[in-house]
């Protein structure tokens, strides 16, 4: 180990190689897609042709590294579904983030390096999640420097420890509140608002709206089993009792399986103004489906991954969720505002990815593209490019999403460090109408309806710990 | 004896043994030097696993032991006594959730155990079960654990014959999982699952283990192994004593009366063999193999979900069966490799391919006719792994692959890359008067 | 005409079954084909009706000729379609169909002369009439062998190959299917008798051949065969020794003994 | 023992046995009974229920009605694996090998009913398994001798000829060590050289074991050469029992089935 | 909790539950049933028990879905005439011209899989043919899911989620839909049968070679075969796509492969080879299904969540522990 360090220190000095490289890619890589999946190969090809002596911008020597990051590139993993349930989803987030790197790398990269994504599909297993965590952590020319998406609650879990041991910062694709508890994924940087707090801010919100009409709210919870399930659900029990609603109908992870029957039966019995819930599309779409078709009249809403803008507004319960659905999200969607970093994002594939099909997803992928960029900014700022030195750069930095979501930085307690805000959306199935992104126009046909926002009980409340 | 005739057995029990010849024995001998060489990372012999699945290729090639096993089982119920089972996944999953229920470390104390402790009011909030008992407790009761819901299972599969038995099997697999569901104090959450025992070998629950796994070191103070290294040995050596066990069982009494019923059940019930006695026994074994394969399975990765005990992984077990060669104990290790590491190499491979699209010459074409790299190009696997749509990423193909040699191999090689590697020995021996 | 002329059969790569076969059937004629199990008689009649696919049988040498056309590698249905029908060992009627529709499935290369057929089968074997709508199944024996040659005749063949129709009837419904035989003969349709019952098969035989191994052995006219010795003592099976008398197989045994059983 | 002087002792007997499936009667009514020693011989048409009769000895088929008893025991009811174990062994008619083990695994199941090891033992191997596995591979391999198989012995059985797999289901019956043996058509679709080679073994057999035999076939010359006595049946119904002799020269066996000139007309099927 | 539940179940008569869940159970059932007939039909023609019926049906749901959605055809140079406006729901003539034409595709996929893989193992045991399959279903699989990827699969059901009131119930007209569908299945199949190649299809089913000996094409009998039964699953896949069914209205990646998974313990029930079986099974199972969903509810912190998704395995098993061969299947001679 100590030999294989001295070696890149000697390296290093000698050859002085970052500049050359970087320029080189660019012109190479910019416009391409190839380079998302750069590999083991082209890897090696970029530093023998680096060989040269060149100028550097700027002396590497200075920056310790460890694993992923050698004098001219720096690898960030990507463990995600591409195959499983959420494939179209994780997709289009990988994407987002494949073409923030194209862009950052035509920009001369992260301290002189061009930072290169090492995919792999998890296909939403857990066997085979953590399988590929084994492969972008290992300690050897394959392993990366931190893992930029992991996608899934399960997947989180399940390799939460292992982060802890080998001291690799791991961004998860998930929201549950439990990421960030010191104590449970230290090394998990969640990003933006668990699916607790969401479930407090999207239930005050609506029961305002009811209460607005005259009416006492009666709250629905329905949810999945599982962390994301049992997230949602705990956040929405806590808000009833902080707002003192009358629960009428609880399905704690009461929703699996095919047949749910007996739950829209329930539901409708219930009685219920207010539904909230934790689910997947799918069992959203047939909740809600079979719900409306019985008559029955509320103000749904639920967690972010309960509503699907194409499965929902694209299908035939279109004007059924134009009508009864809100949506809650801590991004801004593709048509929701003029900020700097929706501007960027849209900049950026009108140029790069003309031909894909505008989302509102991209923006994830965008945003931990930014997360990631700012941690290792400091990291090399702090002359730390370890992976532990990378685990110590995000408890020093404030990451500023230029307006698609709140800012968001991880020193301190749990308390301090939570996402408050959240978003409520509309849902227009008449101006839902996806394009490709060249043709300026469309929408998803969700539009922001009040946000970003903190409601009272979470502004209050004290979180001191995880929801679950 | 003769070691110039290698072909003249001069007993009974010499021409039974497992390797008869000294040709074979020496050939065996080699091939388990070779394997220790590779794992201990000697140059010479580690280059090909290099080549294929790179740098951390010892993950992958370790993880091929736990199903080795299983597949043991699978080849046992399936190839030698010829009862189809969809319901492999089912019995690793009874197999790995008996090793987590006495390894693995609980929160709710043994009230936990009590099956929906939480509904009937011993407990407030679900807890997870777990005693926390050593390896050598927790391994084998998990194999005896699925071997007895073998049994109990039995009455209902050993009736039924042939398609009949693997639909019953099929419906196994998604009561199993809903069992899971039903009783996450065993199971843990059905999504993300819950933590296994790791492999480290107590005496009873000192904090120390005896032998540890999970560190490098030097093992029992005699020879430094990296942690990878150390689990792969171990698991290395459960899989030739329980290659032993199945080779052994193949070649008595019991052995014989499997694959009597399984290729003709009714002269086999004629010649004293009882069919459902048997067929029980076959199915007991079976699971004993796949719940040992389940438990350190789950137990190496340290974690896993009722959702992994799916249909797949069955299927998985049936295209060990049919790539390897059914009813034969090398076929299956063959299979299991080929099966398990396959999905890994061609991700490589593509990779590799990407690697090479502009470089010209025989590999740069093929990377342009198998690849895509952007819009206007027609190869049917996309470089990118996030574009959807035609054409599909790797990670999609890979299914494919795997579904598409399933077909090929039954058409085309219906005894699989045993059949082949026969035929290829056969040549040799007749070389050079091949006819 | 109907002129097989060294056909050789081999199954599974391996078995050679026929070795240079040659057999000829004139138009209006009665030919016997006769030999002892597994000397071929089944594979020549597959081989004539394209069926020896289903027992990964291949022709390799040889052709089989019908009216000028070289038929070695034609599709079973098309062979039908061009006037060869076979009546296979066994019966094979189908059980679970009644017996109209047994009958529709003989005339599936013969629609347009269905009914005319129909007509006829039913005018010859009036039995199957009466049963018309009964499940071939549960017929008997006899019933079932004049179904299945009831069957072939809803093509309208020029050739009918029966094989081995008298198995297991008894002798006196093998006497009403030799009739019968003889009367579609009548009729103009040629008729290849595939048999064991040497005696059955000569006594309605214009011609006779008498195959071994794969090969004609023997042919000649139906009388003439049956009188020939040979023919007696291995087909009729009549062995005999010098004397003419049968050899016991209790005296067989010992002579090829080595060593004694049990010591 | 000479073959004239078979025992006295009944050690089966069959009593008016019937065996219906849905709406066919297979069997109707047939009774006999075999002697300690004796070769008794079952001929009849095709479909004449022979086969059925053998079936119902061993309980593959269940008897409707009648009993059938071994040694003065009723076996109504129990088990095919259970019939082995009294000491009944048989072949089939068509041939019911272990198509993908070999000659001497076929023997050696054979061998199942008197060998101890189970699936523990059997995995570990050393020890008492070992010693078994040994012994009776020793005396399967005195059968392959006495069947001139040796040749044979390591082919997986699907991959011989018929007459060879024709003497290795003779051989696996023997392994049994049987009280009872019943042929289903030794010699069907034999050449006469072959046929002589297995007259001789069932010959052997019974003189130097004296083991009991049940004969189904069709080979009247076979039939009424080497056994005692004749069962004929037709339909199911039995119609005549005798010596050779006397079958040979009774008026309903020749109506129904030898046909009326069988010196001259001996093989009809 | 439970006695939230139990005010919840008293709110509604007792009547108009018991009537929609019995008429959802028929809906379900009918759509078991046509699926189910579908492997019959198969098993029945090529002795091929077909687990690749779930990528089948659900590629017949997505054909389905690309000609009411989109006006291209993929691959192919011309477009869909009858492809409805983008963005319209079709009326119905139109949108069950497109079905027949769905139907007909799926039809084809089915012949040319029989075709690829199936007809070159004629004549290999059960085992391997059925094995056959699952290699098929593993290789169709990540097509559906690429396809379902892109957008939404909309069905364009036209008549939505509008229902009958009857009696209190409200009844889905998607409901009737698959009741009619299953109907119109079950009696064109049997015409089909009593035709001149259904005759030959029960031949072949009976006895291959003899069926050949009478000139029967048998490989263009396995086509039909084929042909028909991923027309039937299709059908099936494509009305559980309806309305108040899960997916509701859209082709669904997590449901529409494992329903034919779930159709297995209908075809269990009721012989592999009898189609008046598949129809009774599959009313049976569905009927379990539905009312232990409905009636069981209030045990769902038990039972666990989504339990009445393995009712039908559970019936499946307890049937034949008491008969191995099915409620209607017959037992088979064992011949030695």
């Amino acid at each position: 180990m100590k030999f294989k360090r001295l070696l890149a220190l000697f390296m290093a000095l000698g050859l002085v190689a970052s500049a050359c490289g970087s320029s080189e890619t660019d012109d190479g890589a910019a416009g391409e897609s190839e380079s998302s999946a750069t590999t083991e190969a082209t890897a090696e090809e970029e530093t023998t042709t680096t060989a040269a002596p060149a100028e550097a911008e700027e002396p590497a020597a200075e920056i310790a590294t460890d694993f992923g990051v050698t004098d001219d590139t720096i690898k960030v993993g990507l463990n995600a579904d591409l195959s499983g349930p959420f494939a179209s989803l994780v997709a289009e987030i990988v994407e987002g983030q494949t073409v923030y790197w194209e862009v950052v790398n035509a920009n001369g990269g992260i301290a002189g390096r061009q930072v290169e994504m090492v995919v792999l599909d998890s296909g939403y297993a857990t066997d085979k999640g953590i399988e590929n965590y084994l492969t972008l952590a290992a300690e050897s020319d394959e392993g990366v420097a931190m893992i930029s998406e992991n996608t899934g609650s399960p997947i989180t879990a399940a390799i939460a420890e292992d982060a802890k041991d080998d001291d690799i910062l791991v961004i998860p694709l998930s929201w549950a509140s439990l990421w960030a508890d010191p104590d449970i994924g230290p090394n998990i940087l969640e990003k933006g608002t668990n699916y607790c707090i969401e479930s407090m801010n999207g239930i005050s919100f609506l029961a305002d709206l009811v209460t607005e009409n005259g009416d006492t709210p009666k709250l629905a919870i329905l949810s999945r089993p599982g962390e994301y399930g049992a997230d949602g659900f705990a956040g929405a029990a806590l808000a009833a009792e902080l707002l003192d609603i009358e629960v009428v109908y609880a399905a704690e992870g009461e929703v699996a399986g095919d047949d749910r029957t007996a739950v829209v039966t329930q539901l409708v019995n219930s009685g219920a103004n207010i539904v909230w819930t934790t689910l997947t599309p799918g069992e959203t779409a047939d909740i809600f489906g079979n719900a409306v078709a019985q008559g029955f009249e509320a103000q749904w809403s639920g967690n972010q991954p309960s509503f699907n803008y194409l499965a929902h507004l694209g299908g035939d319960l279109a004007e059924s969720f134009d009508q009864y659905w809100w949506q809650s999200g801590y991004t801004v969607p593709w048509n929701g505002n003029d900020s700097e970093g929706m501007q960027d994002l849209v900049a950026a594939f009108t140029e790069l990815r003309p031909d894909n099909n505008l989302s509102d997803v991209y923006a994830i992928g965008w945003m931990e593209g930014l997360m990631v960029q700012t941690v290792l900014e400091q990291a090399a700022a702090n002359g730390d490019m370890t992976r532990a030195g990378i685990v110590a750069a995000s408890q020093e930095v404030t990451v500023d999403f230029k307006g698609l979501g709140p800012n968001q930085s991880w020193a301190g307690s749990y308390n301090d460090s939570v996402v408050r805000e959240s978003y409520m959306f509309d849902a227009d199935a008449t101006a839902f109408d996806i394009q490709p992104v060249s043709s300026g126009t469309g929408s998803t046909g969700l539009f922001i309806e009040k946000g970003p926002f903190v409601s009272e009980i979470v502004a209050d409340y004290v979180f001191d710990g995880p929801c679950i | 004896m003769s070691f110039g005739r290698p072909h003249l057995r001069t007993s009974y029990e010499q021409d039974s043994a497992i390797f008869p010849t000294y040709f074979q024995k020496g050939a065996a001998g080699l091939f388990l030097i070779f394997i220790v060489l590779m794992v201990l990372g000697n140059g010479a012999a580690g280059w090909i696993p290099t080549w294929l699945f790179g740098q951390t290729w010892l993950n992958p090639l370790t993880l091929v032991l736990p199903f080795a096993i299983a597949a043991l089982g699978f080849n046992i119920l399936t190839g030698v006594t010829g009862q189809v089972s969809l319901g492999h996944a089912f019995f690793m999953g009874v197999g790995a959730y008996s090793a987590v229920t006495l390894g693995g470390k609980g929160d709710g104390g043994v009230k936990a155990c009590v099956p929906f402790a939480d509904n009937i009011g011993l407990l407030d909030k679900a807890g997870e079960c777990g005693l926390g008992l050593p390896i050598w407790i927790w391994l084998p009761l998990a194999g005896v654990f699925a071997a007895l819901v073998g049994i109990l299972v039995s009455p209902a599969a050993v009736k039924v014959r042939g398609l009949y038995l693997a639909i019953v099997t099929v419906g196994l697999v998604f009561i199993g999982l809903h069992i899971a569901r039903m009783l996450p104090e065993y199971a843990g959450d059905y999504e993300s699952g819950r933590k296994w025992p790791k492999l480290d070998i107590r005496i009873w629950k000192e904090e120390v283990p005896f032998i540890d796994m999970n560190e490098d070191g030097k093992w029992l103070g005699l020879i430094y192994l990296t942690e990878e290294q150390k689990q792969f040995f171990f698991l290395f050596a459960i899989l030739l004593v329980m290659m032993a066990f199945a080779k052994n069982l193949v070649r008595t009494r019991t052995g014989r009366a499997l694959q009597a019923i399984r290729d003709r059940d009714v002269a086999a019930e004629v010649m004293g063999v009882p069919e459902q006695h048997y067929k029980r026994v076959g199915f007991a074994i079976s699971s004993f193999y796949a719940g040992i394969g389940g438990a350190l399975w789950a137990s190496y990765q340290g974690r896993v979900s009722p959702v992994d005990f799916s249909l797949l992984l069955s299927v998985e077990f049936v295209a060990i069966l049919l790539i390897g060669g059914a009813g034969t104990i090398a076929g299956t290790m063959m299979g299991t490799l080929f099966v398990e590491l396959l999905p890994k190499a061609v991700e490589k491979l593509t990779n590799w391919l990407s690697g090479n699209l502009d470089s010209g010459g025989v590999i740069g074409d093929l990377a342009n006719i198998m690849l895509t790299s952007g819009p206007g190009d027609f190869g049917p696997v996309s470089t990118s792994p996030t574009a959807p749509g035609w054409p599909m990423s790797v990670f999609l193909w890979n299914p494919v692959i795997y579904g598409v040699l399933i077909v090929i191999f039954l058409i085309f090689e219906p005894h699989g890359l045993f059949g082949i590697w026969v035929k290829i020995r056969n040549y040799w021996k007749g070389w050079p008067f091949s006819y | 005409m109907l002129e097989i002329s060294n056909l050789e059969v081999v199954y599974n790569e391996v078995a050679l079954v026929l070795r240079g076969l040659s057999i000829e059937v004139p138009d209006g004629s009665v030919v016997a084909l006769l030999g002892s199990n597994g000397a071929g008689k089944t594979t020549t009649a597959r081989a004539t009706t394209g069926l020896l696919d289903n027992h990964e049988g291949k022709s390799t040498k040889g052709t089989i000729m019908w009216n000028g056309q070289d038929i070695t590698h034609m599709k079973p249905s098309s062979i039908v379609r061009a006037g060869i029908s076979q009546v296979m060992e066994g019966r094979r009627c189908f059980g679970e169909l009644t017996v109209d529709e047994n009958l529709a499935t003989g005339a599936f290369t013969n629609k347009d002369g269905a009914k005319r057929n129909y007509d006829r089968v039913m005018e010859l074997f009036p039995r199957l009439l009466e049963r018309r709508k009964q499940l071939a199944g549960y017929m008997s024996g006899g019933e079932q062998q004049m179904l299945a040659i009831g069957r072939a005749m809803m093509a309208e063949p020029k050739l009918m190959i029966l094989d081995e129709p008298s198995l297991g009837l008894a002798p006196l419904l093998v006497q009403q299917v030799r009739d019968v035989i003889s009367l579609i003969n009548s009729e103009g349709t040629s008729i290849l008798l595939i048999e064991q019952n040497a005696m059955m098969a000569l006594s309605i035989a214009d011609f006779g051949y008498i195959m071994e191994n794969g090969k004609i052995v023997m042919d000649g006219e139906g009388q003439k065969l049956l009188a020939d010795d040979d023919v007696k003592e291995f087909y009729l099976g009549l062995h005999g020794d010098e004397s003419g008398e049968r050899k016991s197989f209790r005296d067989v045994k010992h002579y090829k003994r080595r060593k004694k059983w049990a010591s | 023992m000479s073959s004239n002087e078979t025992g006295t002792s009944k050690i089966i007997e069959v009593e008016d046995i019937t065996l219906r499936f849905g709406g066919v009667t297979a069997i109707n009514g047939v009774g006999f009974h075999v002697t300690e020693g004796e070769l008794f011989a079952v001929i009849g048409p095709n479909g004449a229920g022979k086969t059925s009769i053998f079936n119902s000895i061993s309980q593959v088929y269940r008897p409707q009605e009648g009993d059938i008893r071994w040694k003065g025991k009723s076996i109504m009811g129990e088990r095919p694996d259970a019939i082995a174990r009294l000491g009944i062994a048989r072949t089939f008619q068509n041939i019911a090998l272990f198509g993908q083990m070999t000659v001497i695994d076929n023997i050696l199941t054979g061998r199942h009913i008197r060998m101890k090891n189970n699936w523990l033992t059997g995995m570990a191997w050393f020890g008492p398994a070992k010693k078994e596995e040994m012994e009776n591979r020793e005396r399967v391999e005195d059968i392959i001798d006495f069947l001139e198989i040796n040749e044979w012995r390591k082919h997986p059985v699907a991959l011989l000829p018929y007459g060879i797999q024709k003497r290795v289901e003779l051989g696996r019956a023997l392994a049994m060590d049987p009280e009872l043996l019943l042929l289903d058509e030794p010699v069907a679709g034999m050449n006469l050289e072959e046929t002589e080679d297995m007259a001789r073994f069932i010959l052997d057999i019974r003189e130097e074991l004296g083991i009991s035999m049940i004969l189904v076939e069709h080979d009247m010359g076979l039939v009424m050469d080497i056994a005692d006595r004749i069962l004929v049946v037709d339909f199911g119904r039995p119609i005549g029992t005798g010596l050779p002799k006397e079958i040979q020269s009774n008026d309903d066996v020749i109506a129904a089935y030898l046909g009326q000139d069988f010196s001259e007309e001996i093989s009809i099927d | 909790m439970i006695d939230v539940l139990l005010l919840a179940q008293e709110s509604t008569g007792f009547f108009p539950t018991f009537l929609q869940t019995l008429i959802k159970g028929l809906a379900l059932g009918s759509i078991y049933a046509v699926m189910g007939i579908g492997f019959v039909i198969v098993f029945k023609g090529t002795q091929v028990l077909n687990f690749a019926a779930g990528g089948i049906a659900m590629a017949g749901a997505l054909f389905m879905s690309i000609l009411v959605n989109d006006a291209g055809l993929p691959f192919l140079p011309f477009s869909n005439p009858l492809a409805p406006e983008i963005g319209t729901t079709p009326s119905i003539p139109r949108w069950l011209i497109n079905l027949v034409l769905a139907l007909i595709i799926a039809a084809i996929l089915g012949m040319v899989l029989e075709r690829i893989a199936i007809r070159p193992m004629i004549g290999q045991p059960l085992f391997s043919m059925a094995v056959i399959t699952l290699g098929i279903e593993t290789a169709l699989g990540p097509f559906n899911r690429d396809a379902t990827s892109l957008t939404a699969r909309s069905l364009q059901i036209p008549w939505g989620l509008e229902q009958w009131e009857f009696l209190g119930a409200g009844i889905p007209k998607s409901y009737v839909g698959a009741m009619v569908a299953a109907v119109l299945c079950f009696l064109s199949i049997n015409l089909f049968f009593r035709s001149r190649f259904g005759v030959a299809m029960r031949a072949v089913a009976f006895d291959q070679e003899a069926a050949q000996a009478q000139g029967i094409n048998v490989g263009r009998v396995f086509s039909i075969a084929w042909g028909l039964g991923a027309a039937l699953v299709a059908v099936g896949a494509i009305f559980y796509g309806m309305g108040p069914f899960p997916p509701q209205g859209t082709v669904s990646q997590e449901i529409h492969p494992v329903l034919a998974f779930r159709v297995l313990p209908v075809i269990i029930l009721g012989g592999l080879d009898s189609i008046p079986g598949a129809l009774y099974g599959g009313l049976l199972i569905a009927s379990a299904e539905v009312f232990a969903g409905q009636y069981l509810a209030q045990w769902t912190s038990v039972l666990g969540a989504g339990y009445s998704t393995i009712v039908p395995y559970i019936v499946m098993l307890i049937v034949l522990l008491v008969r191995p061969y099915g409620l209607f299947g017959s037992e088979e001679i064992r011949r030695v």
